[in-house]
């Protein structure tokens, strides 16, 4: 399982940022989502402060930190969305 | 045409109310969001949408699905622009049909709040 | 076309969209009403509304006065037929532009209840 | 003054009734809105029922059952509107 990938895609202000859109995160095991945003972090320093700011969606679901990601997955952190005044 | 649409291609409001079934029906609202300008004060030519597009179809749908679940609502379209949108063009888009006035007004505003709340859509700098 | 019409004419809600001026507009809600068939079961071919056209459209210029001068809310156009007017086709819209969504949506949902309440306006049986 | 008239509208449910959809009433003085309604019965007296459910208007403004009808005015007695559930 050393090759398995998770795949990890990054939008708007996240995006900008990384100066790129997507990363592949290897894992040996599960980790849980939490865990993916270290190592996410770990190879793009400039997103670690962006954390409290964006949520977690595992396969196009939004999650709490606490989910498992499986190698296959496909994993995203979601900034904050247009929202804007009502 | 799906109930639901995210991507670059203009928005045909005409287009959406026709596909509405009427059948039953007494009331069809319709809220659009337009690219504002000016903006408080400053002049704004366009905005570009970026989405996470297969989610964000997903979420709409579920939003959908959670609207046509109360009493009295029919049917609802939603369509949300990505990429480049000019000053006073349509950027997203809601039809919703009803029995009665309340019914579709309500669905129509449900649909625009969990969406901009639940949708990863952003307005991204030039 | 004036703000307010009450008349016999089909309702082009694309026209009346296209009538409203967004400059500063980030919103546009619509309402309609069509006839409802089947109404609690039974099937309607058609409706005929009465009106008392001119206290009518005096009526509702005050109604759209009001909404006008909420915040944030740009323009109102209400049209309401009268005559008949047969299942599934419009007989009145109202269109409510503003800053913000939920301006116009209320905006929308204020004019049609006051409407309702307030505009000389009768289904008359066949 | 003696042939200085009020024209009554009748709409709806009270033209249905009425069989018309205008009444002239010749007023000597000016009369309560009240007062008009009371006349137009004496010349329909099919409408008498219906007071209870019909709101006066005056030249296109809803008025209250005392305002004062003066010759040359439109009166019109309004039956309850489409309304319906909301």
């Amino acid at each position: 399982m050393s090759t398995a990938a998770i795949r990890v895609l990054l939008f708007a202000t996240l995006r900008q940022q990384a100066g790129r859109s997507t990363v592949e995160l290897i894992l040996d095991e599960p980790a849980s989502v939490a865990g993916c945003w270290e190592r996410l972090c770990e190879q793009i320093p400039a997103l670690a402060s962006m954390k409290d700011t964006v949520r977690p969606a595992l396969n196009r679901d939004y999650v709490p930190w606490e989910a498992l990601a499986q190698p296959g997955d496909e994993l995203a952190f979601i900034p904050p969305v247009s929202g804007g005044r009502r | 045409m799906p109930a639901v649409v995210v991507g670059p291609q203009e928005i045909d409001l005409e287009a959406m109310r026709r596909m509405v079934d009427l059948r039953g029906m007494g009331a069809v609202a319709t809220f659009v969001g337009v690219v504002r300008d000016p903006d408080e004060g400053v002049e704004v030519s366009h905005l570009d949408y970026e989405a996470y597009t297969e989610m964000a179809v997903s979420e709409i749908t579920a939003i959908v699905g959670e609207a046509t679940a109360r009493q009295g609502v029919g049917e609802v379209l939603v369509q949300h622009r990505t990429g480049r949108v000019g000053r006073g063009v349509a950027s997203v888009a809601v039809v919703a049909s009803a029995a009665h006035r309340h019914q579709a007004l309500d669905a129509c505003t449900y649909v625009i709040d969990e969406l901009k709340r639940r949708a990863p859509i952003w307005k991204v700098g030039g």
